[in-house]
């Protein structure tokens, strides 16, 4: 009984890490059909930017936290507008373009701040207990600010024009345009809400876990994994599938050990991608 | 245009050198080559920087001696090196690559998916090779130009754990490390000696990347470990277990029977006071002032300041080792005479002290240069240091 | 599609047979240990290359080529290891074993088209290095398998430097007939599903069996490739085969230019040799890589074979007045 | 207010649009009627910007907007109602709607809603249903809402009746008068010109990208008979 609370609560704070980090790899894929492999490296890049606001620039976590996110999204917003547009629809085009931005990014983090995990550590301390359950404050700060950020994004994708321009364009690019939508701007901005978001998941989960050059692998697959899940471009899929990832990493992991918790997971989502490539909540399938 | 310059200048080299072993006993320098192959970039690279460091300074020291006495001549040390990138494929390449270039003698690599891609190619063209690895068929009869930098877990094992069980008397430890090599080879030993020390133990194995041990952790402790060891999971890994196993209330020991990296252990972890009660294998006794004047040597010969590994202190022996072999064997070109030689040569080192050959009863033969290792200890988050042990021969 | 394929090969198919045909010598043209590392690394790359290079015929992109790898690799090295050392045996092994795991595969994964199949390829790596922990006793799990029977070609051993490499040019070799005669034979068909397989599809082209018939031979070829790295390294292991090697080989087959069947072997060449010099600085290949894989996209869609017969062409435009006519189709395919 | 002139258009080798030449003045309702492939279509993609002329001008009171792309379009007053009920699926009817005053601030587009549900009291009941669930006459519907939304001067309708039921062509139908009520200036391409015809000023029957005629709404009516278009 002890082990499942404890795994459920384990699993509730990876579902929320994991849902910020798909939502911005599905909205990605939603709104320009763009699968990217860059996204692990913008959580990465996040991470270190932070990590040198503190260091380096002596700033507050949180400001540091905020220059991460201001930075990540720079660069997405940037890199879409004058490298990715130009070729936004052909898929295999987008998919190199990212890969190769992956590589560029994780070598340059090697080449400046070194293969060694950084000495970058969460402001907040300590550790709720009851009885034998234990919740960290740092997973509860992260928490919050997670769930804050997904309420933050439902509001901003169905409750502005902006979001429902971008919704519209990933229904049907040609008529939005025809709404006066410009897909030339907002196709970058997108872009960069969702590297900023993988940003500001880097910046907050690094220093709890590690900070090192390759952090982003994993977090592509977690990425890739949740979104196959739920439905590739759904945003209420993202959310509730990075939930059930979270969880049954957590249960398989505690019951099951590592690698067999990692194989039941793959082949979960093999299994659905191949029987239901829409995912488990996915309504309309993009064509791609 | 510059690598074929450097290519055919190599070739003169080698052609130089045959035909001076083969006779007239001139007088002009002739130059040994050594070679570090190893990681020198990426995650890994420190391992392999140390390893660089020490066949510098091996062979710095035997050219201030004037150097190496190789039968009638007297030649001169370089060392090339090699990046793995800590491959498979990189380390065999790495085995061609500094072959062509003369090399017949190799320091490294380190981890065991590079011995493992090494050590078939080193074999075929006749290597000499120092490798350090933990893995179970790290060195082996069918390999018999490969020596081991040890002693391997099956050697430092025991003693620290009946030191640790004579510290925090445990009755049960869950061992914690990666599914792969690096894992699997180091933790199935470990769990083995803990058994034999009367102590019940678990193996636990995450997927190599994992981030967030949470989970693993609650498995962790569903045993109710008195100790929970960390193995050989990088340090990174062993931190961030650390905390998390504080986190969720674990208040006993923690082992480490794996190998260095305890400052960014602690670093990771968040401070020594998190870590607490901790006990690991040092890979030399880091605290002895003749192992640390090591450094030093390498600061005054190299004008620079020496890799921060301490394995460098390790293999600064090996390569030393290697040199004198080739000495005593009066050749550098034939690896058959210079491994006799080798196997032959008294363990004493200036810095580390007396060693032995070991090796016999786990791999099969007895090349495993064994020696004295060091066993460090915080108790109560308070830093106790790191003691030395000898190994005795087998 | 009523036009018969013509089966006939072009320049590019006979110069890429040609160019493994004078590998062949390479290990009797020199001694050069370094030379010969190269090149056999080369070899396997440009293998392990051809097999994305197939698949991107078909307009896919597959991430599954080292899970392929592994299979023809261990099952050739279980071979030897079970006494069965005869190449004329193992390498048909090496090929046919992932082959045969290919074919029931493709029926489930085959539907799935664009990033979809990407992503599907991308877990199968995944869950092949999981089976492959997780079955030490069969493949050695976490150690891999190392310690086999050098292979023999009727009763001789191939053992030393040069026959591995002669070994691994042949297998090339090999590897390069079978793309060839496979993409001149279906080019058509291939070039049919790569534009729109839908309308391939209701023009009465049965899709499903041309993408079938590319992803098995894709996969033997695959395997080939990793017993070729077996076979050179004298283990395989599974760090050998995972989502990393699945980024190279794209690498070469996009940078060295997908529109045709010497950029994957032009792409392996440059890039293998490139990260070879690069010496201890090997950490910044990935970048380099990274780089090179931005631009090309950018800059030159047909990659280096694409730009090379573009440039070729240009130096022949002034005698033949129709120059620019003629480069079109050529680069409308490889761009696309 | 809108002038065309001398207007082809090409999509790869074929042509689409030869020497168009059309006017709509302000207020007037004109109608495009001709077969599938006649260039309706094309006509009024050129003037939203969806094709790029290959020669000729498309002037909007006066200034030439040929070389203006597709999303400033809007912005000029220019509202459009796609063929084919192209609505946003995922999107809910309300959001539809809005999505037609993208960018022209929440007043507007409160008043704006406020008086669309006005007039099709659907809109307000299916308000938070998903476009793509709604039938091809309510989707339509909401199209020529959307259009509507900005409150444009000028209006362009791609075959709004085009296989609908009666109930959706007389709800349109009144979309369309209250748009005239309004002063909108409205090009219209209809297939099914009928119900068109009771709302048109005026008309052009078109054939193989070109004018074959033009003229009051009588004239084109007898004209478009002799072709058999009605």
């Amino acid at each position: 009984m002890h082990e499942f609370l404890t795994a459920g609560i384990i699993g509730i704070s990876l579902g929320a890490q994991y849902a910020l980090l798909a939502l911005g790899f599905t909205l990605i894929f939603g709104i320009l059909g763009v699968i990217n492999f860059a996204h692990g490296g913008f959580y990465a890049l996040g991470g270190y930017v932070a990590y040198a606001a503190v260091s380096q620039a002596g700033l507050p976590f949180p400001l540091a936290v905020l220059a991460a996110v201001v930075a990540t999204a720079a660069l997405g917003a940037l890199y879409e507008r004058f490298l990715i547009e130009r070729l936004v629809d052909d898929h295999l085009a987008t998919m190199m373009l990212t890969l190769g931005l992956y590589l560029v990014i994780s070598t340059g983090l090697l080449a400046v701040f070194g293969p060694q995990s950084p000495e970058f550590s969460f402001p907040v301390q300590g550790t709720l207990r009851a009885g034998t359950l234990y919740l960290p404050l740092e997973n509860l700060v992260v928490l919050a600010v997670c769930a804050a950020a997904i309420g933050a994004l439902w509001l901003l994708i169905y409750r502005t024009d902006f979001g429902r321009a971008l919704r519209a364009l990933a229904d049907d690019r040609k008529v939005a345009t025809t709404q006066g939508m410009r897909p030339g701007l907002l196709f970058p901005l997108a872009f960069g809400l969702a590297t900023g978001l993988a940003g500001l998941t880097g910046a907050l989960v690094t220093p709890i876990l590690a900070l090192s050059p390759s952090a982003g692998d994993p977090v592509l697959v977690t990425s890739f994994l949740t979104v196959i899940l739920g439905g590739l471009g759904s945003i209420a899929g993202a959310v509730v599938a990075a939930v059930i990832v979270g969880f049954v990493e957590a249960y398989a992991s505690v019951y099951l050990g590592g690698s067999t918790g990692a194989l039941i997971l793959f082949v979960t989502v093999l299994v659905i991608l191949l029987a239901r490539p829409t995912g488990l909540f996915g309504r309309e399938i993009r064509g791609a | 245009m510059g690598r074929i310059a450097k290519r055919s200048l190599v070739a003169a080299v080698v052609a130089a050198g045959l035909t001076f072993t083969a006779g007239a006993g001139a007088q002009t320098t002739c130059e040994v080559r050594i070679g570090a192959l190893g990681p020198m970039s990426g995650p890994a690279a420190q391992w392999g920087l140390a390893m660089l460091g020490a066949a510098e300074l091996a062979a710095a020291e035997a050219n201030a001696r004037g150097g190496l006495q190789v039968g009638s001549q007297r030649c001169s040390v370089s060392v090339l090196s090699y990046d793995t990138r800590y491959t498979a494929e990189g380390a065999a390449a790495g085995v061609n690559n500094l072959a062509s270039q003369g090399v017949r003698f190799l320091i490294g690599p380190v981890g065991s998916p590079e011995v493992t891609g090494a050590k078939p190619v080193a074999t075929r063209h006749r290597l000499l090779m120092f490798a350090n690895s933990y893995a179970k068929n790290a060195i082996g009869p069918q390999w018999p130009l490969v020596f081991h930098l040890g002693p391997g877990p099956s050697e430092w094992a025991p003693p620290i754990v009946r030191l640790a069980k004579e510290q925090f008397g445990m009755r049960s430890v869950a061992i914690v490390a990666p599914n792969d090599q690096g894992g699997t080879d180091i933790a199935s030993v470990d769990a083995e000696v803990y058994r034999q020390h009367g102590i019940t133990a678990t193996e636990e194995y995450y997927q190599r990347g994992t981030t967030n041990f949470a989970p693993i952790v609650t498995r962790l402790l569903a045993s109710r470990p008195d100790v929970v060891d960390t193995a050989s999971s990088p340090p990174g890994d062993a931190g961030l277990i650390v905390r998390q196993l504080r986190q969720a209330g674990f208040t006993g020991p923690i082992g480490r029977l794996g190998g260095p990296g305890t400052e960014e252990i602690i670093r990771v972890a968040g401070g020594i006071d998190v870590v607490r009660n901790f006990y690991w294998y040092e890979v030399a006794p880091t605290e002895d002032p003749r192992v640390r004047a090591i450094s030093d040597e390498y600061r005054r010969l190299l004008n620079r300041e020496p890799p921060e590994n301490t394995n460098l202190w390790l293999w600064v022996v090996g390569a030393r080792m290697t040199l004198r072999a080739i000495e005593r064997a009066g050749t550098a070109t034939d690896t058959n005479r210079v491994a006799a030689a080798l196997r032959e040569l008294p363990v004493e080192d200036p810095n580390l002290g007396r060693g032995a050959w070991t090796g016999q009863s786990f791999f099969g033969i007895n090349q495993e240069l064994s020696l004295p290792f060091g066993m460090g200890m915080i108790l109560d988050g308070r830093m106790v240091g790191v003691r030395r042990i000898d190994v005795s021969p087998q | 599609m009523e036009a018969r394929s013509p089966s006939r090969w072009g320049a590019q198919e006979w110069a890429a047979v040609a160019m493994f045909l004078a590998v062949l010598a390479v290990p009797w043209a020199t001694d050069d240990l370094l030379v010969q590392s190269i090149v056999n690394r080369v070899l396997i790359g440009a293998m392990a290359a051809l097999s994305v290079f197939i698949m991107l015929r078909m307009d896919l992109l597959s991430f599954a080529t080292p899970a392929f790898m592994a299979l023809g690799g261990y099952a050739a090295v279980l071979l030897t290891m079970h006494g069965v050392t005869e190449v004329l045996l193992i390498v048909p092994a090496s090929f046919l074993v992932p082959a045969l795991v290919a074919l029931p595969l493709g029926a489930l994964v085959l539907r799935l088209r664009g990033v979809y199949f990407v992503l599907v390829t991308f877990v199968l790596t995944e869950i092949l290095q999981l089976v492959l922990f997780m079955t030490p006793r069969l493949t050695g799990g976490a150690d891999g398998l190392a310690g086999f029977p050098a292979p023999t070609l009727l009763g001789t051993e191939l053992s030393d430097a040069r026959s591995v490499l002669a070994l691994a040019a042949a297998m090339a070799l090999l590897a390069a007939v079978i793309t060839a005669a496979l993409t001149a034979h279906f080019r058509q068909h291939f070039a049919a599903i790569e534009e729109n397989e839908v309308l391939a599809e209701s023009l009465g082209l049965v899709v499903w069996r041309y993408k079938a018939m590319g992803f098995v031979v894709a996969a033997g070829i695959a395997g080939m490739a990793g017993f070729s790295l077996g076979n050179m390294l004298l283990t395989v292991h599974p760090t050998s085969f995972g989502a990393q090697q699945a980024v190279d080989t794209i690498v070469y087959a996009i940078i060295g230019g997908r529109g045709s069947i010497l950029g994957p072997i032009a792409g392996a060449s440059l890039l293998v040799t490139v990260s070879d010099f690069l010496g201890n600085q090997g950490q910044y290949a990935q970048g380099l890589f990274g780089l090179l894989l931005i631009l090309v996209t950018l800059v030159a869609r047909g990659g280096i074979a694409g730009a090379v017969a573009a440039l070729a062409r240009r130096l022949r435009a002034p005698r033949a007045a129709a120059g620019p006519a003629a480069a079109a189709p050529e680069a409308a395919r490889g761009g696309a | 207010m809108l002038e065309i002139r001398d207007l082809d258009v090409r999509y790869g080798g074929i042509t689409a649009l030869r020497g168009l030449s059309i006017d709509v003045r302000q207020g007037e309702t004109v109608l495009l009627v001709g077969a599938n492939g006649a260039g309706k279509s094309s006509t009024i993609n050129a003037v939203i910007g969806l094709v790029r002329p290959a020669r000729g001008a498309i002037r909007l009171d006066g200034r030439d907007i040929a070389a203006v792309p597709c999303e400033r379009r809007a912005r000029l007053g220019i509202g459009y109602s796609p063929e084919g009920r192209r609505v946003f699926p995922s999107m809910t009817v309300r959001e539809n709607v809005l999505s037609g005053a993208f960018g022209m601030g929440r007043r507007h587009q409160r008043r704006a809603l406020d008086w669309l549900v006005s007039v099709f009291p659907f809109l307000g009941e299916r308000a938070s249903q998903p476009a793509g669930q709604l039938s091809g006459g309510q989707q339509q519907l909401v199209a020529i809402a959307r259009a509507m939304c900005s409150q444009p001067r000028l209006l362009l309708l791609d075959e709004p009746f085009l296989g609908l039921a009666p109930i959706w062509v007389r709800q349109i139908s009144e979309a369309i008068r209250e748009m005239q009520r309004r002063g909108t200036t409205i090009l219209m391409a209809e297939q099914m010109a009928r119900p068109a015809l009771k709302l048109a000023t005026r008309g052009y029957v078109m054939r193989g990208g070109e004018v074959r005629r033009e003229g009051t709404v009588a004239e084109i009516r007898d004209s478009a008979l002799a072709e058999e278009y009605l």
